[in-house]
């Protein structure tokens, strides 16, 4: 196992032990939401939608579809802040 | 007595020029194992510091690809099934 | 005072004095690397740390393990060459 490898499954078995990766998780879904990325991604989809027919798209086709947009839709201030909580945690629970 | 004096120059010579080389090499050898092992400390501190930096974030961008991937889906069967619900709504 | 210990007193001033002391520990220096001394030194400095942890090394630590390997490595040509620098000076400046 490389050395990043192993530091990575570190980082997320210290992450998942202590609840904090279902906490970070629940921070992004309410500052998406907060941020309206939601009501975006929904707009999208529903274009998506009349565009193609509804007869005509499966929710595999709509994923595929809508998946890059909403990625590129995260705004860079809550990945940074999500950033941020993580360093804070590790540095708290240093061993 | 210049024979003696001449001899007992040459076992100087040889006495203190290994005492010196011996010296020489303790103090060199002692100040570069010195700086080498807080060079590679050093180095190894900021390596790792690096790694952390470097996995945290790729741990970060995991976090949220799974949490997109995740809630992308659930958004879209949401607005697929309210669609849905709208056009039978429609129709009736 | 004996004779040896002033002689040896004089000549320590002068091997100072005209830089002489400083020459032989960079010749000496230039050596160890050129040889591949220094190279040694940092590949076990890393070993030890790799086998007692990053954390649980300090400089202090890492100086009393590799020391007398240290010592025991240097090339008996590179002393050889340090003698033989000594003695010419010796020969030049101590009548």
């Amino acid at each position: 196992m490389s050395k990043d490898t192993k530091m990575r499954a570190t980082i997320n078995q210290k992450l998942t032990e202590m609840g904090e990766r279902e906490r970070l998780k629940e921070l992004l879904r309410a500052k998406l939401t907060e941020c309206g990325w939601k009501d975006q991604m929904k707009a999208h989809c529903k274009e998506v939608i009349k565009e193609k027919g509804l007869e005509h798209v499966t929710v595999e086709d709509l994923v595929v579809e809508i998946t890059p947009k909403g990625r590129a839709l995260v705004p860079d201030s809550v990945k940074k802040e999500l950033l941020h909580r993580i360093r804070a945690f590790l540095a708290q629970h240093a061993s | 007595e210049e024979a003696r004096l001449k001899q007992e120059h040459e076992a100087f010579v040889v006495q203190y020029s290994f005492a010196l080389c011996t010296e020489l090499i303790v103090e060199v050898v002692n100040e570069t194992i010195k700086e080498t092992a807080a060079s590679v400390i050093q180095q190894a501190v900021d390596e790792k510091a690096d790694r952390v930096a470097k996995c945290t974030e790729q741990v970060c961008n995991s976090l949220v690809e799974e949490t997109l991937s995740a809630d992308v889906a659930l958004l879209v069967e949401d607005v697929l099934e309210n669609e849905l619900q709208r056009i039978q709504k429609y129709i009736k």
